[in-house]
């Protein structure tokens, strides 16, 4: 069933009484070609493309609890094109250019706003690894404008330009860069994915991964056993978890990472504004919220909760960079439960198991890949080999060096990227 | 209206404020929204997205409806629920969300348009054309939507933080809180005792009841004054606890000067950090109204709001009341306004066993099924078993059964249990370690329960404190049994609203349901509701009940919905109190640093430290000639630095040659007394951490520096390898980085300065090149080092850090008389890029000691940190990106750092970049632009043309490759 | 020829008073990190007691002698404060020069405890805090060291470099508890 | 969150920082396998669960020390100085 402006009127005038399920319940088969282990933003998008690029329509995603129940629904909502080491570079700019076409593909309006980002710098040496990025950026066919200090007082006036504690020397604003409504994505996605046959079970946890001869047979749930020809893990931060239940240690630490609303406000922040030196982001949602983040909280947690250092460092931040914001009052504060490499990049690659695919490691900059990741996860599970924009995602390249994509310059500590 | 001798207001001391430009009197110990309803005044505000006109709906710090802006201009505090803003003389307050006046608010044709506007429509729609939704759709959403409005001016207050520390917190001062805190108290328990109302008592200042044979309120005050006099309890009133955070620490938000005229020195807020060994939870309960149509009309709020006003602060909030209930507090309602002489219309009790009264007309077994009313409230239409019936009323008084305020049992995750006695949901024991809950948020409603409940509390935490607790005797008190029968909604024509704040009716959750959002978690987020400022308090729980119901389930199969700090809202100037401005990090200061800004050097961050930029000469308008100037002083004369901020680590013990040995790439233990050698460190991933110098001062002494910016890092690596991979070796180190100044004397003329300054001339012989060892400066021991940054016979000179500002100052005169000067990092960078030495520019944490050139430095004779994973396949050979000199050869001669590097004639796209460019300067030394890059392969194309492309500046310049080090490469000066 | 002239951390910016609080600097004279060699713990603290008469303090405790004190600063380190150490003290520990890191100061007043709880993450007050603890600790963003004096005056240790930040911040939090009549 | 230093006592987290998993003690020899060198650096069991991990008291007292942690409910079961931690 469609959605539009057209129906939205024809359905309130007849009491909204036609609106029909957005996706089925269905009971799980016995059997599926593929089984994509994970209900969130990726798996969701994962089972989409699975469907709509390769006609591959017998395919399950199982969710332990609720469809985008993970960090889908519980980000600060960005989506951008800005880095700069190969691998990072094509992937998210192929991600970009889904999501500038995902309304119109899903018939869903996840409200992709391309409000412009600016990252903001602090130092001579800052401005030089920004016009690194912002080249690369280019480079990759992307879009990327470096501001002077005047620059930005002209798109964000209210920064404290006078008496910062690390002046602001400029910007590189990200003009396609933006935010969308998070929920919004899951949803799309699973209806889209709901509506060309694949079956979308909640409720179901994956209990253990059945391999016979180096090969997937299937999993074990705790709604019976599933017999799956391929199996995708698509899990985020539970990776480690479900990747043990195939014999598998990961390069992957759980870390919690939160973030924060404010009570709904008038508009006064137009961009996504990125304060490097207090690691600090901060956009104002459609309902009028101000919504930002900081850093992780640097402990390893499946918590989704974190602790006050780190609250009040955000704080801190946003009344330094932007004191005008001191009187809007948090409203909500949250965790998701972070998968971090050892090189703050992510791993979309098959593993030792014949069958069976791993898609993981997004760190906290899962949101943005959802299109990028499904669309790229898909091709590899249908087609046994990697997608060109996502084929530097190896899992052992830790191992051997070879293609490190480590954004941040901080080395294999999973908790510093 | 006020009812004479009623109420805790000081009539002796009126109030002088205004509310949407008219002005108004109250009195001392009214809130806004008391006084204004004394005032007759009952339209407060517009909802969010139909902007329906709204009144006061509770008396407290949940209030959905009555939210305003206090103040103007850059004291504009928006979204202040008038139930809890105290007012003052001079208040101001101004409604918000609605244009061109509260009266007539343009956007109140949204709730004509709703049956278009039902919940997640925004998904279903605005989608085509594509670009519109940045230019069309989305500004007009983002103008509707928000609340109040920021000034967009900094804010100009004062805000504090705080730590505090207590045996016992107790997190609400009603009858709960305070037999607890007594009884911890008596026990001798350091206590905190928290509430965020202005006074203790809580729901007893609201009620007209006895406790001991007193008015509630006044046994209330007068246990808080027994409290107060305790040395060992602390009563922080205006204080709400705010979040719940591991091992004990509790967030509060204590209002300061909220209620109060602006005086700028005192905060308005203070944000605590309370730790505590235990707490009880005694924060009462939440009202909650019934899902009826048109239920959000002025005039309408909750039975327990309407007995506030009326008992706290004597105001009949109308002249015609009916109360709607489903339980005995319905009755309790309308017997005080009876006692106070306010006209009850009709008691409507949907139980059909609900007694009479003589006082009133009492309608069992009926429902409230609509209302009427434009701006306020002007009848009810109620359903009986006869038929419906319309009663005029200016006052509705509901009551749909109380939610206990187990917010904070939320904050780590646990989920509450479902109690059907009192059709409500209860923390379980434990949810959050230490923290006891007690009294009505713990579903113990009568008074005597609560007491009760509060003092059993106390005694738990004093056992597990291993503290005796003394006999603490009950209070007299009422112990009435709950008496109700659920009700969430009652179905008719119209929106019977759930959440007031959000904008989201019974139908919206219903529409949810039958699009299959069916999750709890689902339902919220599609309808948003319980996401507004009063975060579900007044609503989640008939939701969950509207949902239960529209999908067949019960309510604790439906779920429950998770609270997450903070309780209430918490301005961000509270949390991130004194970090506006410079105080966001400490701020670093040299010795050098007065003489420096004498000079008008511009200072400039480097991590958290200052350092000159340049040291301009009168006449330079340009820092590029202040640049050149300091360069060529080096090069021709001398010129002088300071280098203090570069860590120093002391690093002693007989093990010390192994250690360093461990940590650096290179040799260590066999550098000689009296000699320093470069060093480079790894990460143990294998790529490098930082570089620096190590001198050993003696045989068991090394002084060691790192980078300015990687000092931190370098010491807790240095700590970790120390104390966590090696043990057993005998090192000890210190951190000495503030013990000396340190000052660069670099140039042909240093060693002229220095003989004329030194107690004792410089032996030439005893100080080659990487010499070091004590020296005196008039008398005081200082170090010296000949090292050098810049390329040309340089020292470095360190003394205690007191003399350094004397120091300072005597060695750039002594530069000036030899032509040279001070310089700074300007002229520093241009002297390095010369020589091509790195800083973390290059080694920015994704370079290895294969990509800088210096794999040599890798000692084949020993293990470091960093050796075997540099050793891995892909952090060698020609497909790495390694360290180069580029110098411009063709028409254009600019170069700028952050350029990426391509082939000539190829597209500069990513597929052909071949590196980049990481550091940059003029030399006028060489009279050229130089470039430090790294290129694919690199060292073996030196003498190759590159192209240089800056797409962001738009610079393309062809260069040659070169080595990096681009002046006296066989270090001639250096070592002369 | 002129001769080096000292200055102190704090030169300029102390002292302060506000509210019944009052902040001076102090001079703590010679200052010396003393950190045993393995096995030399006990050595070294007869050799300080003997020396100096001050042994090597338990954890997070100061020793005063006559003169001289041994404040606790850190894991296998105290800080000898007063005298330069006896030669005798290199047989057991390293020794560092730290007379000249640090800022020093004093807090003292009826409202002190009030004006440090909003900077240093310790429960300071008497009762948790008394005469002869030595921590080593937060002060606001710095670490630092805080020791209470036997007169009942708190002493705060920041890096040298640091010193306005800390008059900054105790400044700040003076005027707070002023405001409010805390202090 | 607190942590119990084993020298200062209870501490505020802001006191300290966070390295990892405590197998960062276990440095491989130089001549070990790649994958021990990749388990050591890279491979985590990362349970959700009791984990015993590294953090520096660099706030206080300078230690390092190995914390006994339950990483869904953040209870601190035991910390001990990283030089007396069984590898």
């Amino acid at each position: 069933m469609g959605f539009s402006g057209w129906r939205v009127l024809r359905e309130g005038l007849s009491g909204n009484r036609g609106w029909t399920p957005q996706w089925r319940d269905p009971e799980p088969k016995s059997e599926y070609d593929i089984v994509i282990i994970g209900g969130g933003g990726h798996g969701l998008s994962t089972a989409y493309y699975l469907a709509k690029e390769h006609g591959l329509t017998n395919v399950a995603v199982l969710e332990k609890g609720y469809l985008g129940g993970g960090n889908v629904g519980r980000n600060t909502t960005i989506v951008r094109a800005n880095y700069f080491l190969p691998g990072n570079s094509e992937f998210y700019s192929h991600s970009l250019k889904l999501w500038e076409g995902l309304e119109e593909d899903l018939n869903y309006n996840v409200m992709h706003s391309q409000r412009g980002l600016i990252n903001l710098f602090h130092s001579d040496g800052q401005r030089d690894a920004f016009a690194r990025r912002g080249n690369a950026m280019i480079n990759q066919g992307d879009d990327a404008i470096l501001l002077d200090r005047e620059g930005v007082r002209k798109h964000l006036p209210y920064l404290d330009f006078d008496n910062l504690r690390f002046p602001v020397y400029g910007g590189l604003l990200h003009p396609r860069g933006g935010t969308a409504r998070h929920d919004a994505v899951a949803w799309g996605y699973a209806r889209g994915a709901d509506s060309r046959g694949v079956d979308l079970i909640q409720n179901c946890e994956v209990t253990g991964i059945d391999i016979e001869n180096g090969r997937v047979t299937g999993v074990q749930t705790t709604r019976g056993p599933i017999r799956a020809k391929k199996v995708g893990m698509v899990v985020a931060g539970r990776s480690s978890q479900v990747a043990a239940m195939a014999g598998m240690r990961l390069p992957i630490e759980s870390h919690v990472l939160q973030a924060f609303v404010t009570e709904g406000l008038k508009p006064v922040i137009d961009h996504v504004v990125s304060f490097g030196m207090g690691h600090f982001y901060i956009s104002q949602s459609d309902k009028g919220g101000l919504v930002f983040g900081g850093d992780l909280d640097f402990y390893a947690s499946y918590a989704a909760r974190g602790n006050l250092p780190m609250v009040e460092h955000v704080m801190e931040a946003g009344m330094a960079l932007m004191p005008m914001i001191g009187r809007a009052r948090v409203l909500r504060s949250w965790g998701g439960i972070m998968d971090m490499t050892p090189d703050g990049s992510p791993i979309i690659d098959k593993t030792g198991i014949d069958g069976l695919y791993l898609n993981c490691g997004w760190c906290y900059g899962g949101f943005k890949a959802v299109p990028g990741s499904g669309f790229s996860f898909a091709h590899l599970i249908a087609r046994d080999e990697h997608h060109a924009p996502a084929a530097r995602y190896r899992l052992d390249r830790f191992r051997d060096g070879i293609g490190l994509m480590d954004e941040e310059g901080t080395g294999a500590q999973h908790n510093l990227h | 209206m006020r009812i004479a001798g009623k109420g805790l207001i000081d009539r002796d001391t009126p109030v002088h404020f205004r509310f949407d430009g008219v002005a108004h009197q109250g009195f001392a110990g009214d809130t806004l929204a008391s006084a204004l309803l004394a005032q007759g005044v009952r339209l407060m505000g517009r909802s969010f997205k139909y902007h329906r006109p709204r009144g006061v709906l509770t008396a407290g710090s949940e209030e959905p409806n009555a939210l305003v802006t206090v103040g103007q201009g850059a004291h504009a505090d928006p979204n202040v629920r008038a139930t809890v803003q105290e007012i003052y003389d001079g208040l101001e307050a101004h409604p918000q969300n609605a244009w061109p006046s509260l009266r007539y608010d343009l956007l109140s044709l949204n709730d004509l348009a709703a049956p278009f506007l039902s919940a997640g429509f925004y998904y279903k729609t605005f989608m085509w054309p594509r670009a519109f939704w940045e230019k069309l759709y989305e500004p007009v959403i983002r103008r509707a939507a928000g609340l109040g409005a920021l000034s967009g001016q900094p804010d100009p207050d004062a805000y504090e933080k705080a730590y505090a520390f207590c045996d016992l917190l107790v997190i609400g001062a009603g009858p709960a809180g305070l037999m607890a805190a007594l009884t911890a108290a008596e026990a001798g328990a350091d206590v905190i005792l928290c509430d965020e109302d202005t006074r203790s008592g809580g729901r007893l200042l609201a009620e007209d009841e006895e406790v001991d044979g007193q008015p509630g309120h006044a046994w209330a005050q007068a246990l808080t004054d027994r409290l107060r006099a305790m040395p060992n309890v602390r009563v922080m009133r205006r204080t709400t606890v705010t979040g719940v955070y591991d091992q004990g620490t509790y967030g509060a938000l204590e209002r300061v000067g909220q209620h109060l005229p602006h005086r700028a020195s005192l905060p308005r807020a203070c944000f605590w950090r309370i730790v505590a060994k235990r707490a009880v939870l005694a924060s009462g309960a939440i009202e909650r109204p019934v899902a009826f149509p048109n239920n959000d009309r002025p005039g309408i709020m909750t039975a327990g709001a309407v007995r506030a006003y009326l008992n706290r602060w004597g105001v009949a909030p109308g002249r015609r009341v009916v109360v709607f209930g489903n339980n005995d507090d319905a009755h309790r309602t309308a017997r005080d306004l009876v006692a106070a002489g306010v006209h009850v219309a009709a008691l409507v009790d949907s139980r059909h066993e609900a007694q009479a009264s003589d006082a009133y007309p009492v309608h069992a077994g009926a429902v409230l099924c609509n209302t009427q009313g434009r701006l306020g409230l002007e009848s009810v239409t109620i359903r009986t078993a006869k038929g419906e019936e319309r009663i005029a009323a200016d006052t509705l008084a509901m009551s749909g059964g109380w939610n206990p305020s187990l917010h904070l049992t939320c904050h780590m995750n646990g989920r509450p249990v479902w109690r059907d006695d009192i059709a409500a949901f209860v923390p379980k024991p434990d949810m959050v370690p230490g923290l006891i809950p007690a009294g009505a948020c713990h579903g113990a409603f009568s008074t005597h329960a609560c007491l009760e409940e509060g003092r059993a509390a106390a005694l738990r935490a004093l056992s597990e404190l291993g503290m005796t607790a003394k006999d603490v005797p009950l209070a007299e008190a009422e112990d009435a049994p709950v008496s109700l029968r659920p009700l969430w909604q009652v179905l008719g024509k119209g929106r019977a609203w759930l959440d007031f704040q959000n904008d989201v009716t019974a139908k919206d959750v219903a529409l949810a349901a039958q699009e299959n959002f069916c999750s709890v978690e689902h339902m919220k987020r599609y309808t948003t509701q319980g996401m507004a400022p009063d975060q579900g308090k007044n609503s989640n729980v008939a939701a969950l009940a509207v949902l239960a119901d529209a999908t067949g389930r019960s309510i604790p199969e439906t779920g429950t919905t998770t609270f997450r700090p903070p309780y209430t809202p918490v301005a961000i100037a509270a949390m991130g109190a004194g970090a506006e401005g410079k105080g966001f990090a400490p701020e670093r200061k040299t010795t050098s640093h007065a003489a420096t800004v004498e000079r008008g050097a511009p200072m400039i961050e480097a991590g958290l430290w200052y350092r000159p930029s340049y040291f301009p000469d009168p006449g330079e308008s340009h820092w590029r000639q202040s640049c050149d100037r300091e360069v060529r002083m080096v090069r021709e004369s001398v010129g002088i630095c300071d280098v203090s901020t570069l860590g120093k680590i002391d690093v002693q013990g007989p093990d010390a040659g192994r250690f360093l040995d461990l940590v650096y790439t290179n040799m260590m233990s066999t550098v000689k007394p009296g000699r320093v050698r470069y060093g480079l460190m790894l990460r143990e991933d294998g790529h490098v951490m930082d570089d620096g110098t190590a001198a050993r001062l003696s045989e068991g002494q090394y002084l060691i520096t790192t980078t300015t910016a990687a000092a931190g890092q370098v010491m807790a690596h240095l700590d970790f390898v120390a104390q966590g991979l090696r043990p057993d070796l005998d090192v000890r180190l210190a951190s000495v980085t503030e013990q000396w100044a340190q000052f660069a004397v670099a140039g042909p003329q240093s060693r002229a300065l220095l003989d004329g300054l030194l107690d004792a001339p410089l032996d030439p012989e005893a100080w080659p090149f990487m010499a070091c060892g004590p020296v005196k400066v008039m008398g005081i021991a200082a170090r010296l080092f000949r090292i050098s940054f810049s390329g040309e016979h340089a020292y470095e000179i360190a003394v205690p850090a007191r003399y350094g500002d004397s120091l300072f100052r005597l060695l750039v005169a002594r530069a000036e008389a030899l032509g040279g000067g001070p310089y700074g990092m300007e002229a520093l960078n241009v002297l390095r890029i010369e020589k091509g030495f790195i800083t973390h520019a290059e080694i920015h944490g994704r370079t290895t000691a294969f990509d800088i050139g210096m794999d040599r430095m890798v000692s084949a004779k020993k293990d470091c940190i960093g050796k075997v994973m540099a050793d891995r396949p892909g952090l060698k050979g020609p497909e790495r990106e390694q360290l180069v000199g580029l110098r411009p050869v063709g028409e254009s001669k600019e170069m700028t750092a952050g350029a990426h590097l391509f082939e000539p004639g190829t597209e500069p796209v990513r597929v052909n970049a071949q590196g980049y460019v990481t550091s940059v300067g003029f030399s006028p030394t060489l009279g050229t632009m130089l470039a430090l890059g790294f290129l694919r392969n690199g060292r073996a194309r030196h003498g190759e043309r590159v192209k240089l492309k800056d797409h962001l500046r738009q610079v393309e310049t062809l260069c040659e490759v070169c080595d990096p080090v681009f002046f006296d490469p066989d270090g001639g000066r250096l070592r002369g | 020829m002129a001769d080096l002239i000292a200055r102190s951390p704090c030169m300029g910016l102390l002292p302060l008073e506000q509210g019944g609080v009052s902040v001076t600097e102090l001079d703590p004279g010679p200052m010396t990190l003393v950190a045993p060699y393995k096995g030399q713990a006990a050595a070294l603290s007869k050799a300080m007691k003997v020396a100096h008469g001050v042994g090597f303090p338990a954890a997070n405790t100061t020793e005063t002698g006559k003169g001289v004190e041994a404040a606790w600063f850190g894991r296998d380190q105290a800080l000898l404060i007063g005298a330069v150490p006896d030669a005798a003290l290199a047989d057991h520990a390293a020794l560092s020069d730290q007379g000249d890191a640090w800022a020093v100061v004093r807090v003292a007043g009826e409202g002190a405890e009030d004006v440090l709880a909003r900077l240093i993450p310790v429960d300071l007050r008497d009762s948790a805090f008394p005469p002869g603890r030595s921590i080593r600790t937060q002060i606001g963003h710095m670490a630092g060291a805080v020791t209470r004096l036997p007169d009942g005056a708190v002493r705060l240790m920041v890096f040298r470099s640091m010193a306005g930040t800390l008059v900054h911040d105790l400044d700040r939090a003076m005027t707070h508890c002023a405001a409010r009549g805390t202090g | 969150m607190r942590i119990r230093c084993p020298i200062c006592g209870d501490r505020d987290l802001r006191e300290f920082t966070y390295k990892g998993d405590a197998v960062a003690l276990n440095r491989p020899g130089p001549e070990a396998a790649a994958q021990a060198w990749d388990d050591y650096l890279h491979l985590r069991r990362n349970p959700a669960g009791a984990t015993r991990e590294l953090w520096y008291h660099g706030g206080g007292c300078g230690a390092w020390i190995v914390v006994t942690r339950d990483t869904v409910t953040h209870e601190i079961l035991g910390a001990v100085l990283a030089e007396e931690a069984e590898a």
